[in-house]
């Protein structure tokens, strides 16, 4: 019985983690097979790829996130700022006015730019101005919304070169051997996300930061500098969500990214990075995102629920989801 | 022989009493036409926000649908996903909220937003002629913008001055609070537009409460049946509503219906003009059995 | 006479490893029984499972012969045995006066009478001989201070067994004093005391009997007549342990490396000035409180400061720990769990956190390399892990120490501030510290050891400087160094009268 | 020669408590003095009492989520939960029929008993699910919204008895001695809160909670209990809200409380209670309800902002007031 002892004590353990890890994916796969119940149609190709298309935007924006919330931080402000950014985009794209490349190409980095601008001002004032993450991306989620009905007057900001919109289009509806592009580009953001998150300094200091912040400081690593990174990393990420957002329906309006903030703090928070920092699961929260897209399709695929209740229902089932994933890994 | 037709409906999701109002229609509806036609499935879904109706229009597609009877949250937004499902050859009808391209529709059952701000408008320069009026807004969107635009433009040279405006989200108690602090800053209010009748029965409350006389009158809109009764009544305070009836989702749906099942095809456009109801014809709208 | 409480055959595992194996004890009323190990022998968590916090795997227990089991450490305390955890265990956001009657509050009238449970703290703490404000909120206190409290909640409870883990670890001489004075009244009054300490001089004071843990196993339970702390540490180690500090090596150099004139921390440190030379292992004395620790936090800029540090021949300030670090300084905090240590994270990324930059080929880290690194932490510090997967906060006491270190080291520092080094850290561990201490002098770096044992800045250092009410109170030459001169320095009294006043006898 | 021992500063100590404590009063006085000079109606009496009493409904639930926040948890299901007790008692009100004290009594009974529910249901799903809490409310804020839009049926739930309204009217829009109604019932909510978090085993063991909930748990604490606990008393003071807000305009809609969980988190957070627990500030959290309808009152009496930009202006105040309130103890 001894030999045993030391020996198996890796495996075990790395099973232990990897449960942890896989629980999403369970949750996951669970109401995949619900949905499969529920309506047969569900387990099409076609209905399949479009929900992970569509989860696409709140996976990027949620990749973000998990910086963010894994050191410790929170970000409120992320639907506004997907719409300041759609906002000015288009407004930039309007007033350069082709149907080329090049203006679209400008116009990205614009949209990149300003959402970059944003997460630093969040960062900015949060470090320096030492107030909770909460209070502070409330106040900028106020500010980065009213300037889009601003910039819209109460209305809508369109694309107006129906050209270029379909140049664009492509970049939401078009794919890569037969894999949409937001899938491409939400896998790439997952990917890069996780080689940031995981592999360099930069990535490890955000947790050391999110687990204790005065390790951290005692350890040399400079707060200031990593907390701030994490909220540009996040306006980056927006603005990436937002490229691919815009082609779909070519235009911000005031309700733009309403309430994406509280989907990809679920998202994140689903996939099991906790909201009180020092843990951070990227594949977690992809997986997370695309399981809040899965209800909402589960919902209007199946037909016995009233509309009414249809928010009810995605309730339930995301607090189910959850209980499915601790009785997962109860064992730890 | 039975004849199977799938229609999808999609509407935005009852958040405030007009789409509630909206949500209650479409149900009741579907349920009526399935009864009235064997072999028609009627789906009705809502959504939240823009992005979600147009993944809700992608669900709906994956369902086979015949036709498509969609309540656009947003022009702009939602043009590209209905023309994604008019391009599998589905029948559309677009109510309230057109499409930017009004090619892609095959049936139109048109709500009236640019004239519901016209005839309150018109109805404040007409009665009111002179004097000082506060507005209160409902959520930032393009048919709120079209209203208040088009109220602004109908009041337009007559001695009628709009002093303050503020959005008040189509919710009562934003409206409550909204117009309790009018009434602080303003000693003197000749009439108010609330827009909406949720958010005029907030002002009505305020109102009272601060026992204020120069108010003359109050003028909500959409028809909510309390107000109606008020006009009825000859409520001094709401002597006018405007229509704008959640119930064009079920003409809409009629229609659409009968499009398949009687000889006629039904195409084009049905305009349900905004009514502005007075004491006179308040009786013609008012369905005490509605949930709005 | 009949033991009070008596472990049979006790073993416990976490997962697949073994950690104590069929150990048996038996704890008589009125006796002080310590035990002693080597870090990681199993110590803590044999009284882990004596007082309810943990389940054994194997074995059981019997309290005044009956067979029990404790449901939790609420359910063992309601039998009268209580444990001082060696790490602190007190919510920070609480006053002293709250965590002392946390979940036993006093009541009047259904709400809590803070008054009467303000006065009771303020007496618990007075016999403890401190006079620590019970209105003050426990994450304001010093280290020392929140163990004080520590202890005054365990004595609050009736007890029949007291367990104390490594209490004097954080404590100076005086205040060790004033807990024994503590213990010898338990015993008088006939309750059972579990003492646990490093300090095997302590061990020879206060023990009745003593029982030697080596690697989960029981090695040996003696009566204390007879026993000498050498054979104490002989039975722990498994060697002969006779020479405690190495040579100390010669000051190399005139070579002044470090001078600090005039340094002000606000509210701590108030004109503070020395000199550091190349290859000199220079102590820090002082009492708890004397603000040797912000001395030298804002010496390397993790606390605001001003005055002048003159590094080689240049003037610098630091504007936080990374800048000093650039500059070679290095300084590890006493305070390893809050400070030191993610007790959430593995080995492997503790070690790394501090030098990540030499673990990284181009932009990513080499997590190879980070192994490597691990593996020879572990043989360099003798760290001593049953699994190189644990998570710190897994780790024994004494061995966080020692990770503390390698982590720092890797930083190849060239002036070492080490705060309190060798705080739980076992007597075989103790000399290998030292020699590591002393090697590094020899290389030609410079050591400050703030330490608040006496005899190890007598046997380790070159000089000593005793700071007294946040400013430096005079330096005791290599040629002078005796318990009586850093006391009277530290104290501005003699002996007797300081342990006097620390008894709050004044 | 004591001190050489022990260098506390006990009288230092208790002059920065002071200042943390009295920090959010003194961002309300900067604003209020900000809003007597853009507008000198604000200072009348008449519009003060108008913003204090407005305040109420949000004080009362904000004291709720003290405990919560301040245990570590957090309710996000509030507003919804809020809007649903509303449904319930008016529907209540209305099969009762009547319109006398006793048929008011019942109706009252039957808000607290709803509200409470609501609460144990939320404390229960967390305490024994071990979900994070902002997964689990966030579910049953959809659930209890889903249900309050089925019982209206889309519609609104309207008192039908007018006589019954005007019976209870007085609840709002009463008063005592010339103070209303609404900021009585706040003032005394929050009195007992005050009493309940600072004055009994039971507050205490809720900062212990949430300052180390190990800490807790070894110290006898019934940690399931106190947890469950401070989400029925969340629940309660959704129901006291509630018995305040019904006279107001007699109605229960889709609408109601929509976003009064971020309101009431904002008051926390603006009183001074930390979001990650172990602090609690229950008069801070009633100054900060009235900071957030003051900032929302002077943006309506204000002349120069654009009702397009008004959530700008109110983000940045907010934002600037947390950091009138950082310079007030900088010291720390
Ligand atoms: N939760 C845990 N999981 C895995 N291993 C653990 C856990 N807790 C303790 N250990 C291991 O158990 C062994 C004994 O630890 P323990 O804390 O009892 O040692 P100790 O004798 O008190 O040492 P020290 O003198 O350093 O305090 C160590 O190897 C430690 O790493
Ligand atoms: N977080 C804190 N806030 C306020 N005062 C503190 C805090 N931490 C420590 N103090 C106080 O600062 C003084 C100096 O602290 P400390 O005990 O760490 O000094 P020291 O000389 O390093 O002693 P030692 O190293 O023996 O603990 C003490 O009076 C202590 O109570
Ligand atoms: O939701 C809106 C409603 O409140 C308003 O009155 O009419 C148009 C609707 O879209
Ligand atoms: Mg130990
Ligand atoms: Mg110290």
């Amino acid at each position: 019985m001894t030999e045993t002892v030391l020996r198996s004590s890796p495996e075990k353990r790395r099973f232990n983690i990897d449960m942890r890890a896989l629980s999403p994916f369970i949750a996951l796969i669970v109401l995949m097979i619900a949905g499969a119940l529920i309506n047969p149609d569900f387990l099409t190709a076609s209905n399949l790829l479009n929900v992970v298309t569509r989860s696409a935007f709140i996976a990027i924006i949620a990749v973000g996130a998990t910086f963010v919330i894994s050191s410790g931080g929170l970000d409120l402000s992320v639907g506004s700022m997907a719409a300041l950014t759609a906002g000015l985009m288009i407004l930039t794209l309007n007033s350069l006015g082709n149907a080329d490349m090049s203006t679209l190409a400008l116009g990205m980095l614009a949209a990149i730019a300003v959402s970059a601008a944003c997460g630093l001002a969040n960062g900015l004032i949060i470090t320096f101005g030492r107030i909770e993450p909460f209070i502070v991306t409330l106040g900028t989620m106020g500010i980065y919304r009213s300037l889009v009905i601003w910039l819209a007057a109460g209305g809508t900001i369109t694309m107006r070169n129906s050209d270029l919109r379909e140049l664009y289009r492509p970049v939401y509806f078009g794919d890569i051997y037969g894999v949409p592009v937001p899938i491409i580009a939400f896998l790439v953001v997952a990917a890069i996300g996780a080689l940031i998150l995981y592999r360099t300094s930069f990535g490890r200091h955000v947790i050391a930061l999110g687990s204790n912040e005065d390790v951290a400081r005692y350890s040399g690593v400079p707060i200031w500098r990593v907390r701030t990174l994490t909220y540009i990393i996040q306006g980056i990420c927006v603005g990436i969500a937002v490229l691919v957002y815009v082609p779909r329906l070519g235009s911000a309006t005031p309700t733009t990214g309403l309430l994406w903030e509280l989907q990809a703090i679920t998202a994140v928070v689903i996939g099991g990075t906790a909201l009180k920092g020092g843990v951070g699961r990227i594949w977690g929260t992809v997986v997370g995102a695309v399981i809040l897209e899965v209800v909402a399709n589960i919902m209007v695929l199946s037909n016995f629920v009233s509309e009414f209740l249809v928010g009810a229902v995605q309730g339930a089932i995301i607090i189910i989801a959850m209980l499915v994933q601790r009785s997962v890994h109860r064992g730890r | 022989q039975q004849k199977n037709v799938t229609i999808g409906v999609s509407i935005p999701a009852a958040t405030h009493g007009w789409t509630g109002g909206a949500v209650y229609h479409a149900q009741e509806t579907a349920k009526e036409l399935e009864k009235m036609y064997p072999g028609l499935k009627v789906i009705v879904k809502t959504s939240p926000d823009g992005a979600s109706q147009a993944n809700a229009l992608d669900d709906l597609t994956a369902q086979k649908i015949d036709a498509l009877v969609v309540l656009p949250f947003n022009s702009d937004e939602l043009t590209n996903p209905v023309r994604e499902v008019k391009k599998k050859g589905t029948l559309i009808t677009v109510i309230d909220r057109g499409l930017k391209d009004p090619t892609i529709q095959d049936i139109y059952v048109a709500g009236d937003n640019p004239g519901f701000g016209r005839i309150a408008g018109k109805y404040f320069a007409d009665t009111l002629k002179q004097g000082n009026i506060v507005v209160l807004r409902g959520i930032p969107t393009v048919l709120d913008e079209e209203r208040v635009s088009n109220f602004e433009k109908a009041i337009e040279g007559s001695g009628v001055k709009v002093i303050d405006k503020q959005y008040a989200n189509w919710n009562r108690d934003d409206a409550f609070k909204v117009m309790q602090d009018f009434l602080s800053k303003h000693q003197k209010i000749d009439a108010v537009w609330a827009a909406d009748d949720d958010m005029a029965l907030g002002v009505l409350e305020a109102i009272r409460q601060a026992k204020r006389e120069d108010i003359k009158f109050v003028v909500g809109g959409a028809g909510m049946k309390e107000m109606v009764k008020r006009v009825m009544d000859g409520d001094k305070m709401i002597p006018v509503n405007v229509t704008y009836p959640p119930a064009l989702v079920a003409t809409a749906m009629h229609v659409t219906a009968a499009n398949f099942y009687t000889k006629a095809p039904m195409r084009g456009t049905f305009v349900l003009n905004a009514q502005l109801i007075t004491k006179d014809n308040a009786k013609d709208h008012y369905f005490p059995n509605s949930p709005f | 006479m009949d033991s009070v409480l008596r472990a049979e055959n006790i073993s416990k595992s976490f997962g697949p490893i073994e950690v104590l194996s069929g150990i048996s004890l038996d704890l008589k009323p009125g006796e002080v029984h310590a035990v002693i190990g080597e870090n990681g022998a199993g110590k803590s968590t044999l009284m882990r499972i004596l007082s309810g916090h943990l389940p054994p795997t194997k074995g059981s227990l019997h309290l005044n012969g009956q067979p029990i089991t404790f449901s939790g450490p609420v359910d063992a305390e309601a039998h009268g045995i209580v444990l001082v955890h060696q790490e602190i265990l007190l919510a920070p956001d609480l006053t002293v006066a709250q965590n002392l009657f946390l979940g036993r509050e006093i009541r009047r009238f259904g709400f809590v009478d803070d008054k009467a449970m303000r006065e009771r703290t303020r007496a618990i703490l007075h016999e403890l001989g401190t006079n620590i404000d019970p209105d003050r909120e426990v994450s304001r206190l010093s280290i020392a201070d929140r163990q004080l409290v520590q202890i005054a909640r365990a004595l609050l409870v009736p007890h029949k067994v007291v367990a104390f883990d490594e209490p004097t670890a954080v404590l100076t001489p005086i205040e060790a004093e004033s807990l024994f004075e503590i213990i010898r009244k338990l015993r008088s009054q006939g309750v059972a005391v579990l003492y646990i300490s490093h300090r095997l001089n302590e061990v020879k004071a206060v023990a009745d009997r003593v029982t030697v843990l080596r690697d989960g196993r029981h090695i040996a339970t003696r009566g204390i007549e007879g026993l000498e702390p050498l054979e104490m540490a002989r039975l722990m180690v498994g060697r002969d342990m006779s020479k405690l500090y190495p040579e100390k090596p010669e000051t190399a150099s005139d070579q002044i490396v470090l001078t600090v004139r005039d340094i002000a921390v606000p509210g701590y440190v108030e004109n503070a000035s020395f000199t550091l030379r190349r290859g000199e292992i220079l102590g820090f004395g002082g009492l708890i409180g004397a603000g040797r620790t912000e001395l030298f936090e804002g010496i390397v800029g993790l606390r605001s400061s001003h005055g002048t540090i003159t590094l080689d021949d240049r003037n610098v300030h630091f504007g936080d720990a990374r800048e000093a670090m650039a500059a070679g300084i290095v300084y590890l905090s006493e305070d390893r769990k809050g400070k030191g240590l993610l007790l959430q994270q593995n080995l492997r990324i503790n070690l790394s956190l501090a030098a990540l930059d030499r673990f990284s080929r181009g932009s990513f880290i080499d997590g190879s390399a980070e192994e490597k690194a691990l593996d020879r932490a572990i043989k360099d510090f003798d760290i001593r892990t049953r699994s190189r997967d644990l998570l710190a906060g897994q780790l024994s006491g004494g061995n966080q120490q020692k990770l503390l270190l390698a982590k720092m080291m890797l930083l190849e520092p060239r002036i070492v501030i080490i705060d309190e080094p060798t705080r739980g850290v076992d007597i075989g561990t103790k000399e290998q510290i030292y020699r590591f201490i002393a090697s590094l002098a020899a290389e030609g770096k410079a050591v400050v050891v703030i330490s608040s044992e006496m005899q190890e800045l007598i046997g380790l250092c070159h000089r000593v400087v005793v700071m007294r009410n946040g400013r430096v109170a005079g330096e005791v030459a290599q040629a002078d160094l005796s318990e009586d001169s850093i006391v009277y320095l530290a104290t501005g009294v003699h002996e007797e009268r300081a342990a006097e006043i620390a008894a709050g006898h004044a």
